[in-house]
């Protein structure tokens, strides 16, 4: 295949208005994912810099490139970072990493930065799991829920099901939108039957967007049930990848009754930046 | 591509309209019980439901399975049950039946209208694993009903002894204690055996009614006879069931004289297994285009029907204890003949081993005349499921191709219809059946 | 007389060609995708040309497989299970079980010298133990579909694989790859978990030799191998495997037609 | 350390201890599903109860014996059978509890005959006071038919070492249990499970003398990691040693953990009480079984599990509880949410599972990390 509909763009970013010179405590937040590495530095707990980009089969590289990349244009260097707090899938394969967290402690912390203290309930919805989170205004984790066995209403599902329609990813919310009625969702919960069932629809003759509706719907759903059982309270954040296909995401609020609140940066370093943070308490607790 | 009409000529049934007005009236009453000074009870459709009749002819039942599948009927509420359930933390792989009534006790919605009719008490029995704990859910979810429950899970009848009707007479006669105790009322044993007696009469009628499907061609199909049994499984102890069933007999009878069929165009026989996938029904009707009927199966034969051998190996109607002359005249007695009754029930003996349930399918195969069987691998219920795939093994060394298909009674988001039907396609075309219309 | 059989896979299209329900004219085959019916056009014309013949030389077109409802030319269909029995039956003639691996779905059958159905049995529900589930797994070792085969036949010892959902089996394969197994484990766990589910399904078929393989993945040597290992059997594959559902509509096709 | 490594031996050797005990005392060895099983009654008669248990390794034989909606357990158990790992057995056996592990016995014996097999109608009301002469009759019958099958008679004698043995052993391993009160166990949940499986396969005299050497060894012992959160495993059927290694080898700085109790029938369900004194002998045996802590399939109408699981959490000083369930295993499924309910009410998080035979150390490794994170996180606010 020439085209690969399912990759999405990979980007590194600096603050404009941050000098980490006059910072006391630089720290590191790595989040290796199934399916993305993000790459978190920030000054004095705030945000610096990040990169985000494609997990390779070796989450030491990973991590690797994915610092070199955030520390790129800055003039900053590995040497002034305090404390390294791995987190994800593959977070003990962080060679510059001086300690790991779930990502689950990760996305509640991240998210209470991103979003406010005011959030109670995290969806981060990553590549390959969907994980309901349960926190205080500390960002605490109180409990947490993780989809099981089936890949149904992850990221990967979503790419797997963009490829197949030939649709780039980053598209695939608003042209969801792009139909006279809202289809009834595909039935299928196994991404490889959603993908049955879609090619079904399409010759069929169904339009791809209202393919791409009944599967983003399909999706919103199943996320909903998830949440439901571990029962949403407000304020309501979403982190990974998929907060930012608003295909699902405007679905899954009309399901739940209730906005998602709106983030400070991009929802998929969520999770690097608790990383970061907790590098930060770490440090200033003297367990560093 | 023939059409539609076949050789046997077909007709409505005469008894469909009361049996609706049965089904009707028997939630209706349910849920009225309370204004007219009554009692609701709740259980499963195989408790001992002639015991709490002895209570009063105002205590009305709700049997959970006929209404979970009642629920599964309008997908809609059904979801609404399932998913409410699910967030109440129970299992998607439970009951379906039960996990549709628990939603609805979670809704507090009624399938038929209004908010859900809290039941007095719980009267269940408990032969798989999960019964008696069906109903401590409920009570819990209920904010704590009353419950007893019966445990029947003696052995297969070949081995029933008196060590083992005394244990069962036993737990019905402290129920009925619970009973007084519970409602405050006092307990009339003429009632009781009333009540006996009419269950041995529907259990034995729609067991006839059942034998007179052996005839080719067949005077009912599986679909018609669903809508017949369930009000066996609603309150096979009422003297209007009991009379109800002896009429429909009569009618089957007289199809059977004039060569009446379920399908104009029957050309293949075949039996299901297990409860449908209430929500598809129409999987009936599409095999209907191959010249294809399903004449029932061990669940519309034997979960309501009373059976026993004839000397020369027919599968035959069990005779009533009345027409064999036993007398019912004291407590003890009518629960003595009620136990004895009950465990030769049909569905009840696989329980202990599946190969006791291949024996009665391939003798239904044999006796019914069947060029296949259909089995519904169903995940929506684990007791009757349990041993279905030594069921098919048993039936193709006997001979009889089998179909399976995977789906759930009442769990529509398990059973995948498309894949069902190219399933059956495959299915008839390995039995040589081609589809005469579209 | 010249009839076609169609197989509308779930991922390609295949047509064959037929000469008096004997002998095999052309083969061709396209890709799906979004648009069915010009795939299935261009590989019907790709077909034609090979056999040097046009459109109206062929008589009568039976199609099959996931879209066989709604092939074009088709006038009339068979069942993928039909089809896979009476196609291996004539390209092997002692052929009695058939594992039919497609790219969603895997099917075994028992079938008669006639071609003939007695038993069958198709995956449910989930897709692990398909074709797509073998290319999710390469994609994940990155490495390419024709390669993962050749990787596993290197496999010096078996890891078992225990997720069973093709896409955590991919983050499987990734935590394999980080506790340093090698690719050629890795590659060998992979079909070990697809065979393990085929053969439980041709378990519960029960099969009688000679068993075929037939389908895209039949083409993979390291898949066989398993297969023979876990029935204890040997397992032939047929040329062309993935032609053979085709060829099988092909024969109805000249049968429908009045063949003899 | 040695007193361990010989229930290690034994649970991984565990046929080759069969057939070599088979040998030794010429007696007869009686495969049994489920914990019900009255084994006094067979170690009277000189037979040698051993539990059937899976091997965790994926298998490809029972697909088309057992529906793939009962649980893996008793698929797996089933496999072991097929593949002929229990040639050896003289007889087999079960007694009733659930729906699910009955398949692997009716599947078994058809498919691969034993000499000698017997499906123990074990009553499910055991809060019921009929269940008691019911059950007396059951094993009644029971005794009468192993008598026939080895051809000698049971004496009251024979009964009474049986039972003697059997609550001796009962004992030790409540001891054992004890020594995990302590704030520093001085054995692993690990180790335990390993103990408890090898209880349940070998003859309990021998386990009873090596129980001895360990409970007299273990004071000295020291463990080379903190005990770290005390937690308790409340499940169904679990001899999921891999996943219990995994816990408690985790990083020891950050994720220190310990299992210090377990309710579950391959741990002290099995041995919680003993055989009561009673004239009846058959009697005895009969409240033993019928009291002991209960299957869920038995536990109703009242539920007795929850104030048994919550005085085991309150006596061992537990922080947290993994709820560990076989995939559609119903009767845990229809406890679990009011279990739940109760411990977190009372304080104590949970976290829950649901296993397949082979355990996808991965997926359950996150879970738990952010489970003990969950417990002890303060350090990171």
């Amino acid at each position: 295949m020439v085209e690969e509909f399912w990759r999405w763009k990979e980007y590194r970013w600096t603050s404009p208005d941050i000098d980490w010179k006059t910072a006391k405590t630089l720290t590191c937040g790595v989040d290796v994912g199934s399916v993305s590495t993000q790459v978190v530095l920030m000054a004095d707990g705030e945000l610096y810099a990040f990169s985000n980009m494609r997990t390779g089969s070796s989450s030491p590289e990973s991590a690797e490139n994915g610092l070199k990349w955030a520390l790129e244009g800055t003039d900053l260097t590995r040497d002034k970072l305090a404390y390294t707090v791995g987190t994800g899938y593959g977070r003990v394969n962080v060679p510059f990493a001086n300690r790991a967290i779930t990502e689950i402690a990760c996305h509640a912390r991240g998210a209470n930065f991103m979003y406010g203290p005011t959030v109670r309930t995290v969806l981060d919805m990553g590549g390959q799991d969907c994980k309901a989170i349960r926190c205080d205004e500390k960002g605490k984790v109180i409990s947490f829920l993780m989809n099981d066995k089936c890949a149904a209403g992850t990221g990967r599902g979503m790419e797997v099901f963009a490829e197949l329609l030939q649709v780039p990813i980053e598209k695939v919310g608003e042209l969801s939108f792009q139909v006279e009625q809202e289809p009834p969702p595909v039935s299928s919960t196994c991404v490889v039957f959603a993908k049955t069932e879609a090619s079904g629809l399409l010759r069929a003759g169904w339009p791809k967007n209202k393919v791409l509706a009944a599967y983003c719907s399909a999706m919103a759903h199943r996320i909903f049930t998830l949440l439901e059982r571990i029962g949403v309270e407000k304020d309501f954040a979403i982190t990974g990848g998929i907060a930012k296909n608003i295909g699902v995401v405007k679905r899954l609020e009309k399901e739940l009754g209730l906005t998602v609140a709106t983030p400070r940066a991009d929802p998929q370093i969520a999770g690097g930046v608790g990383a970061a943070l907790f590098a930060k308490t770490l440090v200033e607790k003297g367990k560093a | 591509m023939a059409d539609k009409k076949g050789k046997y000529p077909t007709e409505p049934l005469k008894c469909w309209d009361k049996a609706k007005k049965i089904r009707e009236d028997y939630y209706k009453d349910y849920a009225s019980a309370h204004e007219k000074g009554g009692l609701r009870w709740a259980g499963g459709a195989w408790t001992f439901d002639a015991i709490p009749a002895g209570l009063g002819d105002d205590v009305h039942p709700i049997t959970s399975e006929p209404y979970g599948a009642s629920c599964a009927f309008n997908k809609e509420f059904s979801l609404k049950c399932l998913e409410a359930t699910e967030k109440a933390g129970y299992a998607r792989d439970l009951c379906a039946y039960m996990r549709n009534y628990w939603g609805s006790i979670l809704l507090n919605q009624f399938a038929f209208g209004g908010p859900f009719p809290k039941p007095d008490f719980l009267w269940q029995d408990h032969i798989c694993c999960s019964h008696a704990k069906w109903y401590q859910v409920v009570s819990e979810l209920e904010g704590g009903i009353p419950h007893f429950s019966i445990d029947v899970s003696v052995g297969p009848e070949h081995e029933i002894n008196a060590n083992k009707i005394d244990y069962i007479v036993g737990q019905m006669h402290d129920g009925i204690e619970f009973l007084e105790k519970t409602t405050g009322r006092k307990y009339q044993d003429n009632l009781l055996i009333k009540a006996v007696k009419n269950t041995c009469r529907s259990t034995s009628t729609w067991a006839k009614i059942c034998e007179l499907n052996k005839t080719v061609p067949a005077p009912l199909d599986e679909k018609s006879m669903y809508s017949l049994y369930v009000l066996g499984t609603l309150q096979k102890s009422s003297q209007e069931v009991a009379d109800f069933y002896e009429e429909v007999y009569a009618e089957v009878r007289d199809r059977v004289a004039r060569g009446i069929s379920a399908t104009p165009n029957e050309r293949c026989r075949v039996m299901s297994d297990t409860q449908p996938p209430w929500g598809f029904l129409s999987v009936f009707r599409y095999l209907e285009k191959f010249g294809t009927v399903s004449i029932g199966s061990l669940y519309t034969f034997g979960l309501i029907g009373a059976w026993e051998v004839a000397p020369d190996g027919e599968w035959v109607h069990r005779k009533t204890p009345m027409e064999q002359g036993v007398s019912i005249n004291d407590r003890d007695k009518a629960l003595r003949v009620l136990t004895e009754w009950e465990l030769h029930k049909p569905e009840w003996q696989h329980f202990y081993s599946p190969h006791l349930k291949s024996d009665m399918m391939i003798r239904i195969a044999k006796q019914w005349k069947l060029n296949g069987v259909m089995l519904h691998y169903n995940r929506g219920c684990e007791g009757l499921s349990l041993g279905i795939a030594e069921n098919r093994l048993a039936l193709l060394k006997a001979g009889y191709p089998v179909m399976v298909f995977e789906g759930n009674m009442g769990d529509e988001r398990e059973f995948d219809m498309t894949r069902t039907m190219s399933r059956i396609d495959s299915f008839m075309e390995t039995l040589q059946m081609k589809k005469e219309f579209e | 007389m010249i009839t076609a059989g169609i197989d509308m896979g779930a991922k390609n299209i295949k047509v064959v060609l037929l000469e008096d329900g004997k002998k095999i004219r052309a083969r061709a085959q396209e890709l799906g995708g979004t648009d069915t019916r010009g795939a299935t056009e261009k590989a019907f014309n790709a077909a034609l040309f090979q056999a040097g013949l046009k459109m109206a030389d062929v008589s009568h077109v039976t199609s099959t497989g996931a879209g066989r409802a709604n092939a074009p030319y088709a006038q009339d269909n068979v069942t993928e299970v039909g089809a896979a029995a009476r196609g291996a039956v004539f390209v092997h003639p002692a052929t009695r079980t058939v594992i039919d691996i497609g790219a969603e779905e895997g099917k075994t059958l028992r079938c008669d010298a006639a071609g003939k159905v007695i038993d069958f049995a198709v995956n449910e529900k989930c897709a692990a133990g398909a074709g797509s589930f073998m290319e999710s797994m390469a994609r994940a070792l990155e490495v390419k579909l024709e390669q993962l085969g050749p990787l596993a036949m290197k496999s010096t010892n078996s890891i078992p694989m225990n997720a069973q959902c093709a896409v955590f089996a991919e983050s499987e394969v990734v935590t394999l790859v980080h506790q340093k197994h090698s690719k050629e484990d890795i590659a060998r766990a992979v079909h070990d978990a697809i065979a393990d589910r085929i053969t439980s399904m041709v378990r519960k078929v029960g099969f009688e030799n000679d068993v075929v393989l037939i389908g895209g993945v039949a083409k993979n040597p390291a898949f066989v191998e398993t297969m023979k290992r876990n029935l204890e059997t040997d397992v032939l594959v047929l040329e062309e495997p993935e032609y053979v559902g085709a060829l099988g509509a092909a024969l109805v096709a000249a049968e429908n037609a009045g063949v003899k | 350390m040695k007193e361990i490594d010989v229930f290690r031996e034994w649970k991984n050797k565990r046929h080759d201890y069969a057939r070599d005990w088979q040998k030794r005392t010429g007696g007869k060895v009686m495969g049994y599903f489920c914990t019900y099983v009255p084994e006094e009654i067979l170690y009277a008669a000189g037979v040698l109860p051993v539990r059937v248990l899976g091997s965790h390794e994926p298998q490809n034989v029972t697909e088309p014996h057992i529906f793939a909606m009962f649980c893996p357990f008793c698929r797996d158990c089933l496999a072991q059978g097929l593949k002929g790992r229990y040639k050896y057995l003289d007889g087999l056996m079960i007694a009733q509890s659930c729906l699910h592990i009955r398949q692997a016995y009716t599947s078994w014996i058809k498919h691969v005959p034993v000499p000698f097999s017997y499906y123990l109608c074990m009553p499910h009301k055991v809060q019921s006071k009929r269940a008691y002469p019911y059950l007396r009759g059951e094993l009644e019958e029971f005794k009468k038919a192993v008598e026939k099958w080895t051809g000698k008679e049971i004496t009251d004698k024979a009964l009474k070492e049986a039972i003697a043995v059997y609550n001796e052993n009962r004992r030790l391993m409540r001891e054992l249990y004890d020594t995990r009160k302590q704030a520093e166990p001085p054995i692993s949940g690990e180790e335990v499970m390993e103990i408890s499986m090898a209880q349940q396969m070998t003859d309990k005299k021998e386990h009873n003398e090596a129980l001895r050497k360990l409970l007299s060894a273990l004071p000295k012992r020291k463990r080379d990691r903190p005990a770290g959160t005390r937690l308790m495993i409340i499940g169904s059927e679990d001899d999921d040693i891999d996943f219990l290694h995994m816990v408690e080898s985790l990083n020891k700085e950050q994720y220190a953990a310990t299992f210090v109790v377990d309710e579950h029938c391959t741990g002290s369900r099995y041995f919680w009480n003993d055989v009561p004194e009673d004239k009846d002998l058959l009697m005895a045996i009969a409240r033993r079984y019928i009291e002991r802590p209960p299957c869920p399939t038995k536990d109703w109408e009242e539920r007795k599990r929850i104030p048994h699981i919550m005085k085991l959490a309150k006596d061992f000083g537990v922080a947290g509880a993994i709820i560990m369930q076989q995939k559609f295993c119903d009767p845990h499924e229809l406890d679990n949410v009011v279990i739940r309910k109760e411990l977190e009410s009372k304080g104590l998080k949970t976290l829950f599972l649901e296993f397949d035979v082979t355990v996808p150390i991965g997926q359950f490794r996150i879970r738990v990390e952010a489970f003990l994170e969950t417990i002890k996180q303060d350090d990171l606010f």
